[in-house]
């Protein structure tokens, strides 16, 4: 699992790490694929060829007009994708996270996404049934933590990583500002338990840190 | 009277003149995120963003953007005061719980039934649902707002969607170009005309069968 | 719903008025049916007869020795007593905030709790479905709020009271401390978005404000 | 030798023994709460409680009280460096989860196929289930602390439970007044024993049948 929604929250850094380890026949677990925010985006990895399987929410570009590098792969059968509504993909991985065997979410009654999958009718409302999704790791970005592993996230940094720190078996995760002893965070402002986080990195200022991202891409 | 299409800053405010006081408003990306640019007067309307923004400000002017805060398109806004930042899983708490009271989409097409397609065109592989399908189930009430034909002038309000659904029968009202549209048990009700259309044009670049509104009249452009 | 495990967290200024209101047959979600703390406790709704159903964790005292009021009346058959698992109780109270139809949850599996319920075994493991637990008003008690109804809780007062704020239709919440302009609490320690809070009243200091508890129930 | 039950903090000593370093460990209301009274020495053990505390500190001192910061007995306890709050249904995704390694938890009945029984007693219509059953399931491990018989000296180490069930087939040790007992698939191992008595002689207070372990060994008092 790659946190992160737009620029804010993603681990670039360790991303940065995976592509030049070369770890190959990833699952990669993402909100999107991006790749053009940094030399250390999710989607890299893609263009790379590390990636065996993406379970996404958006496999294509949002303008029809594009073409990504992602889909370009995709239609040339190089990965699997899959893909997710992101209110089923974030619940999917809190039920990893909460022990819950599966649920029934109203989310894609209808559509393709529903095509072989249970439903069920509750209280006249037609549900479909979706399982948990796990990871064995997850990368992450906060902003403070504590060598606990408490974190707290900054504005909308926080988005998936709160719930990939706990959808998976080992998480890490980079700092963009500080590391301090335990008791320096208050205990009722902590957004991640440490109980869930089994890595902390400090990352390096911008622009090695890549925690700014080029300000004209706004328009996106 | 001069025959005009109406520009997508005017097709939202339309929508946007509709947001009652206190309203949590979701605003798909791309064109809905124009509704963010009406004043609301002294409605207090409520922006919520999938990525955990409860209740946010406008855009960030250029050089105060701060790199942590963005919303659903990725795009630097700003705090108010009373904004409150969820993480994703409560974002879609609030969503698919029903606390939205409107989401503004953009889609590809729109049917009489209410269904409405906006994730994956023709001859493509892949897809961008994003959170469409959960706030299409979610919110109380799911708008949309598109250009009324394709870019080759095929109708794009239909009697049943040719591409992959978003959401099946939760549409209740559609602002394009050429006019403001209720669904109704009946299919689409033309309400609104763009300046200097009649509705027998309208009806000549829409598939489905327009129903014309005993209140019929011009698009409407200020609050009321 | 009221809100509150042990005293921290007790909406017992809201109870109280709703007991010199007198409104009868309530049914009420609470983890436990409380009377001992102060006067206004949600026991008391009990007692007096305002109550048709309880939906709790706990229908009797820790020690089997002890005989409760609840037990009591429950015995006497004067309400029915709805009795869940305190996680599966936080659980359906969340599928009923986020939209969730039902989920499968391995608690309570080869128990009396199971019983009539369907069963479904996901990888192996069997689970029991359980539906949301919605409810009409909420009552819970926090620490600072503005006012917008953003809300923080201190320490354990938190518990229930944010997943009770989201599963009901109506949320009043009594304050402790302070009701602020909106903009003073910093965006990113809010636990309660004001959007599921309908009313928010400040209460006294004690002991007028029933928000301390006799030290000498530590050992209950 | 005397023969000298165990008294509680004995009991609840040798299995916070068993603890390792880094653990979340969730103690259950009453006995297994003297769990935490032990001096972990280098082992950092992280208590977890309920109603939302994680890795919290030992009973305030009188008139050092916190109102707001109990643990799930509704003692009052205190933070220690690192202690996160998280809420209520966040504190059992802890528990169900699988994130705690292991729950002490006091019962009725404990049966040699692993159920235990702790939330009903006989005749009573209502029943105390709290976390127990969430914490029986998800917890990697599930010991019991327990007295060895009930006050009239009846068994409470079955062959099967009586009462109605919290779990099935989850316990794997059990710590008495008379000795410490692993459950494997075979059913009860005597591992130690109460000074002063024979496996026989708790053989006889013992329904179920008793494996002797060949490292049978006196009660431990002091970690290893």
């Amino acid at each position: 699992m790659l946190g992160g929604f737009g620029p804010p929250g993603m681990p670039q850094n360790l991303t940065g790490a995976l592509l030049r380890r070369g770890v190959k026949d990833l699952t990669v677990i993402v909100n999107r694929l991006d790749s053009s925010w940094s030399a250390a985006d999710p989607g890299k990895l893609l263009e790379r060829g590390f990636v065996r399987k993406v379970c996404c929410a958006f496999s294509a570009s949002p303008h029809p007009s594009q073409v990504t590098e992602f889909e370009r792969l995709h239609e040339a059968g190089l990965f699997e994708a899959e893909l997710i509504p992101q209110g089923t993909m974030v619940e999917r991985m809190r039920a990893a996270a909460a022990g819950i065997g599966a649920f029934y979410t109203p989310t894609g009654v209808g559509t393709e996404i529903a095509e072989g999958k249970e439903h069920k009718v509750i209280n006249g409302r037609t549900y479909i049934l979706e399982y948990p999704l796990p990871a064995d790791y997850a990368f992450i970005r906060a902003t403070r933590a504590d060598t606990f592993g408490n974190l707290q996230y900054h504005m909308t940094q926080r988005n998936f990583n709160p719930v990939m720190a706990m959808a998976s078996k080992n998480t890490f995760a980079e700092i963009e500002e500080s590391i301090e002893e335990p008791g320096c965070l208050d205990p009722d402002h902590i957004h991640t338990p440490g109980i869930f986080i089994d890595r902390i990195v400090k990352i390096p200022p911008p622009p090695e840190g890549l925690w700014t991202f080029p300000s004209e891409r706004r328009d996106r | 009277m001069e025959k005009q299409p109406l520009d997508r800053q005017t097709i939202c405010n339309r929508l946007a003149m509709e947001f009652e006081n206190d309203w949590v408003v979701n605003l798909g990306i791309g064109m809905p995120t124009l509704c963010a640019n009406v004043p609301f007067g002294d409605r207090d309307i409520i922006l919520q963003s999938e990525n955990g923004l409860v209740g946010y400000g406008p855009l960030a002017k250029e050089g105060e953007e701060n790199k942590n805060l963005v919303d659903a398109g990725a795009q630097y806004v700003t705090t108010r005061p009373g904004t409150a930042i969820v993480h994703h899983v409560d974002s879609f708490t609030i969503i698919r719980g029903g606390y939205v009271e409107v989401t503004v989409l953009g889609a590809y097409e729109v049917a009489e039934n209410g269904d409405f397609a906006s994730w994956k065109t023709a001859g493509r592989k892949g897809g961008g649902i994003g959170g469409a399908m959960d706030l299409a189930v979610g919110a109380k009430r799911v708008w949309i707002t598109m250009a009324h034909t394709t870019r080759d002038g095929k109708p794009r309000l239909l009697k049943r969607c040719n591409l992959p659904l978003t959401a099946v029968g939760v549409v209740s009202m559609v602002a394009t170009d050429y006019g403001l549209f209720e669904i109704t048990s009946g299919g689409f009700v033309l309400k609104e005309f763009a300046p200097g259309y009649t509705p027998e044009e309208i009806q000549e670049i829409t598939e489905a069968t327009l129903t014309i509104s005993p209140d019929l009249r011009k698009f409407q452009t200020r609050n009321k």
